[in-house]
């Protein structure tokens, strides 16, 4: 076991299966030297060479382009973008290429790129250091879209991701990397991609969310429990494919659901999960289902403290979905 | 910059530069480029008679195809695009392999899954094709990255029209490529048009290959039309990719003779004259006066290899024919290596409608 | 009045605008001489020559960010991408750009243009010639998205576009251009952005569509009819914003809901439609709200009328929903 | 390519090519200089003490901003980018008002929407920053397509980063503005790094001026840390653009003498001895001696300029922190002209909550 925070997690796990794999490669802006913007690659370049751990010139679409290419010819590519605003100039490598290689080909050429890059808001970054976009990416069927929410999980979760046959998109919560440390042990272990962590088992409500929103969902349960309300928290861990199974169990039980994420709401991937729960259990259903989002409008900068959702718009969503 | 051609219009050519290849690879090359002429013409054909749904063909553009696809090594990997058909040919895929992608059928190892003319075929180091134009460059740049890092002695080339130097895709793969020198080779083929767009309003530049300054490694300009020429540029870029030397970007002018695709009608856009001008230019007509000036071709041979290839493409099209389209269970694997929940209940779905 | 088709009320809507407005510019891929691959823009650069019909380099991200920086200085480009599976080079320019132009130069600089597109299948393209993606650019505030389901609605729907002052992604139903022939009006006639147009009014089910579905679900309706399921379809039109109280005040009367779009499922817009009528009229379902969309795969190419919504399978959805 | 430079490092320089600039401009160029460096230095000071919450110096750049905006039309238009603070001051932009982005208040016309340093003022034709790299170069293409289209003798001037020029919306915007012969200037402030990546390692050509030829226009190379030859060569690039005669991209060879933005620590890349050799071309400290040199500044003006601008400074900052924030609902405004009906729902909730 060792202590160690989000992007050590990452750093690690990363560092591990390098030595593990010779022909897994890590590229991106600044992963080299640097270590990456957020460290999540320091040390990497030292222990693996420059052949190994490479620096790319200011281009997205190259990024991604080039490790498609590398992963088709049998390496494993782990690609960093800065920061999830930035990947847009890669936006049609991932979903016209690498999301369909697979399938277009036949499967004569599954193209497997773990695509890394951090995202969310609360690092008064405006809007261009803030966006949590996984919308676009679960709605492009061929990949996969997993997001941790603790240093356990990074593990656990980005060894899955790296061992997937399949193309991954690895939203790490940035907010997050450095304020949650916990016990990581040594050992490997793989999260399965497509299951979900039950946080706290509860018998009123089902909350359901993912990323670093589970942290701000944590911090509701003691508000809620003040309140008599029994919370059942679900962390989905994987977003494509998406554990609805869970989901459902804990619904046919609660009957009332609050789904909780940081992306703007509508077409959020909060409307899946709703949309879900009515088609298979509004049977079940005693309130309707809310969803606590980011608001409709471009991520703000002066304004970011009201614009993200707080311990208490979660526990107003509790209490209406409790109340009904 | 000075065009690489060996052979003129006429047939006449500078000895000096011709390569060195054996007879038999010469009329090989063009067997080829006959068959590839003739593909051409049967499957519009077959197009229009909705026998297969859609067409591109690259009439006009058989020399650059036959030409580089022999200066490649069996082990080389090629991100080829849809008016290649000659390069798949040239590297061993059997022509119903290609007839059966037109058709989309069981027997396509693509599944039926893309559009007529989007190859791909591992088989041969063939990485199959998409549509949007200019993404597949930085792939190559990156298989040529990892060609390079297993020390496999191999070189990556990617073919790509005139249109595809003015994507973003172009630039971060060109600019990729010299910065980390990998052996890849760029091929443009030139062939004047981007659909309706001329190449000349497609780009201020003089040319295409000077392109290549802008990123470090050297531009060569060749006469498309002229297969013994493109064999020579592709050859001596592949030579210098393999021995470290890094990439090369080759412009290869041609035309395209037809329209751009079998939708297209390109009278509304270019003049008669032009095309008829580019006529005198066809590669297939100047390479069998340099084959017949060289003794290797007679006029009856020539026939009898038409008839051949006549033969060769009516057999295969009633052999594809007969092959059943693909099951509907396989319109949902290959999403995933495997099979998730969601898929499989709209699978289940689908094939449980169909079974009652 | 003129019968014409969609492709038609296009290209006269460009046109007549083009004449009223000297700042109007149209700009991509092939609209001058070629008169766009789809004729849509056939005859304007003889009409207004090629300053104001302009034919680009191969360059959807060059397209957009010209138009934007035209728009900012005061004219109005209406941008063509060939084809919606092709606006990815654009994305950033579009989802970084120009959605958020007016937001974060807090109103100073509004960035005014119309990117029209062509979507959807049925037209034989496989997967990068058929696909429905509105539920990205649905996802991103400060874009509006629009989309018609028939000649008439063609020209108001773009005339509206065309005088907004907001961004506009105008898709148009590719597979329904030349198939729906209507009488359209000569004169002048704005179709309001975020109003749904009721297409059949009905007391037991509540069907919502838009674009190309349209005409499936019209389709449907005579079998559903026959089954003595009376049905109101509602074309949403405008899909941001879109028209949530025609969709609440139908279901709060038939209390049956089924969405249909030719979208992959996951994360599509029918989620949204579905998650905010169960957030606002839960207490009138009588059934669960169904989606009937396209497969959750990459549009496929020899198996395409397997895939695309017919409708059979909407009338299954509509006796599911009504004998729930 | 040759470097155009007029004022050596030493202050020595050639009169033939010396611009025709009053000494009163040269003196005022000076001052914003001074002001550029010491608004930097402040800036980040409050940016360490917690007072602004982001921010990106442009020390030793002060040359190519000032030099540059020097040679615009007021009505000229501006892509700045975020190393551009001088850019603003000298088109007019009071200090304040950059203060008051940096502080995000409600006296910024930004509205406090972005990042500290993402300017944007449409009174100064300066077009609002954003932070993806690279994307409004093709923006500024169409600015200038438009003032053409308009017959506004106006040109468009964006301006960018070495790293910039490896993003493909570089290449796109390029390649529109030479086949459109548009009246743009493409400014590459070339300071050596892109966050921690060298130049060198960006592109394998031998400068970035010379990826012009590959658009079929001029490429210059100018010294950027010299503020005449700055002048110089954005001057004749505006003419040359005025006249009709198209684009020019201009590279500016200068030096990020600090970090790339308040978060990083340069030291981990790049060496010691580097950034001290940069600092004997140190561009103020050039300018000061060539004033010198010609009489136009003694050491006492020096130091009144320079307790001018500190002062300036001082209150600017006082004034600029007593600006409350943004009110809670202009969070919601500006999405669209008008607020949709979600919106409103969202901020009436919001306001609500806040009324409770
Ligand atoms: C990104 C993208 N935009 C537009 C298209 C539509 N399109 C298909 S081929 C083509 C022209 C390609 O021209 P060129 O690169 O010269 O190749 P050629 O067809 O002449 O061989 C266009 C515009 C596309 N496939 N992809
Ligand atoms: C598309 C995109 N990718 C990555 C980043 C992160 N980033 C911000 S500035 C920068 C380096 C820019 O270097 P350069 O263009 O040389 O400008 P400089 O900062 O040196 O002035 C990077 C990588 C970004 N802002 N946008
Ligand atoms: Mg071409
Ligand atoms: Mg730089």
């Amino acid at each position: 076991m060792t202590v160690m925070n989000i992007v050590q997690a990452v750093n690690r796990t990363l560092r591990d299966e390098m030595r593990r794999n010779g022909n897994m490669i890590v590229l991106g802006e600044d992963v080299g030297r640097d270590g990456g913007v957020f460290r999540a690659t320091e040390g990497l370049l030292d222990e693996f060479g420059a052949e190994r751990v490479v620096d790319t010139p200011l281009s997205e679409d190259g990024i991604v382009g080039m490790a498609i290419g590398m992963s088709l010819y049998g390496l494993l590519p782990v690609a960093e973008i800065q920061f999830m605003d930035f990947i847009y100039p890669a936006f049609n490598q991932i979903v016209s290429e690498l999301a369909k290689f697979r399938y277009r080909s036949g499967g004569q050429y599954p193209a497997h790129v773990v695509i890394r890059t951090p995202y969310g808001g609360g690092v008064k970054g405006g809007h261009y250091h803030s966006q949590s976009t996984e919308a676009y990416f679960i709605h492009t069927p061929g990949l996969t879209v997993v997001t941790p929410s603790s240093p356990h999980d990074t593990k656990g979760l980005l060894l899955s991701a790296m061992r997937s046959p399949d193309p991954v998109m690895f939203l790490e919560p940035k907010r997050l990397y450095r304020t949650i440390k916990e016990d990581v042990p040594d050992e490997e272990y793989l999260i399965p991609i497509g299951k979900a962590n039950v946080v706290q088992e509860g018998s009123d409500i089902t909350l359901v969310s993912w990323g670093p929103m589970v942290q701000t969902c944590k911090e509701a349960l003691p508000l809620a429990a003040k309140e008599k309300m029994s919370v059942e928290l679900i962390d989905l861990r994987s977003l494509m494919p998406f554990d609805i199974q869970t989901v459902i169990q804990s619904v046919k039980k609660t009957g009332r659901v609050v789904v909780a994420h940081e992306a703007t709401k509508v077409a959020g991937f909060g409307a899946e999960i709703s949309a879900q729960v009515s088609e298979r259990a509004i049977d079940s259903l005693k309130a309707p289902i809310i969803r606590v989002a980011g608001y409709d409008t471009p991520f703000p900068y002066a304004l970011e403290n009201s614009y993200l959702p707080k311990p208490e718009r979660i526990l107003k969503a509790l209490r209406k979905a409790s109340s009904y | 910059m000075e065009m690489l051609q060996v052979v003129r219009a006429d047939g006449e050519y500078d000895a000096k530069l011709e390569p060195n290849l054996r007879d038999e690879d010469l009329k090989k090359m063009y067997r080829y480029m006959l068959l590839v002429r003739r593909f051409n013409e049967r499957m519009l054909l077959l197009q229009r008679q909705g026998r297969i749904g859609f067409f591109i063909e690259s009439t006009g553009e058989e020399a650059a195809q036959v030409g580089s696809a022999f200066a490649l090594a069996r082990s080389d990997w090629v991100y080829e695009s849809y008016r290649d058909p000659g390069v798949c040919l040239v590297r061993g895929v059997p022509l119903k392999t290609l007839v059966d992608q037109l058709m989309a059928n069981a027997d396509d190892p693509n599944k039926g899954r893309q559009m007529g003319v989007h190859w791909g075929y591992r088989e041969w180091n063939l990485v199959s094709i998409s549509s949007p134009v200019g993404c597949r460059l930085s792939q190559a740049v990156g298989t040529a990255y990892a060609a390079k890092f297993k020390k496999d002695n191999i070189v990556c080339v990617t073919s790509f029209g005139d249109g595809a130097t003015s994507q973003g895709e172009f630039h971060s793969a060109m600019n990729f490529a010299g910065v980390f020198k990998v052996p890849v080779v760029f091929l443009c083929k030139n062939n004047q048009y981007a659909i309706s767009l001329p190449v000349r309003r497609q780009t201020a530049s003089a040319n295409i290959a000077m392109k290549a300054e802008a990123y470090g490694f050297e531009g060569v300009l060749v006469d498309g039309n002229d297969v013994l020429a493109s064999y020579k540029a592709m050859k001596a870029a592949v030579d210098k990719a393999r021995s470290g030397g890094g990439p090369t970007l080759i412009e290869a002018v041609t035309y395209r003779m037809g329209g751009h695709s079998s939708s297209d009608d390109p009278s509304k856009y270019r003049s008669t004259e032009e095309t008829e001008l580019w006529k005198t230019r066809d590669p297939i007509t100047r390479f069998r006066r340099y084959l017949m000036k060289k003794g290797l071709l007679t006029e009856s041979e020539d026939r009898r290899t038409l008839e051949e290839v006549e033969n060769e493409l009516v057999s295969t099209i009633k052999e594809s024919e007969k092959v059943p389209p693909p099951t509907l269970y396989s319109m949902f694997t290959d999403v995933y290596a495997e099979m998730p929940w969601h898929i499989k209940e709209e699978a289940d779905e689908l094939m449980g409608e169909k079974g009652q």
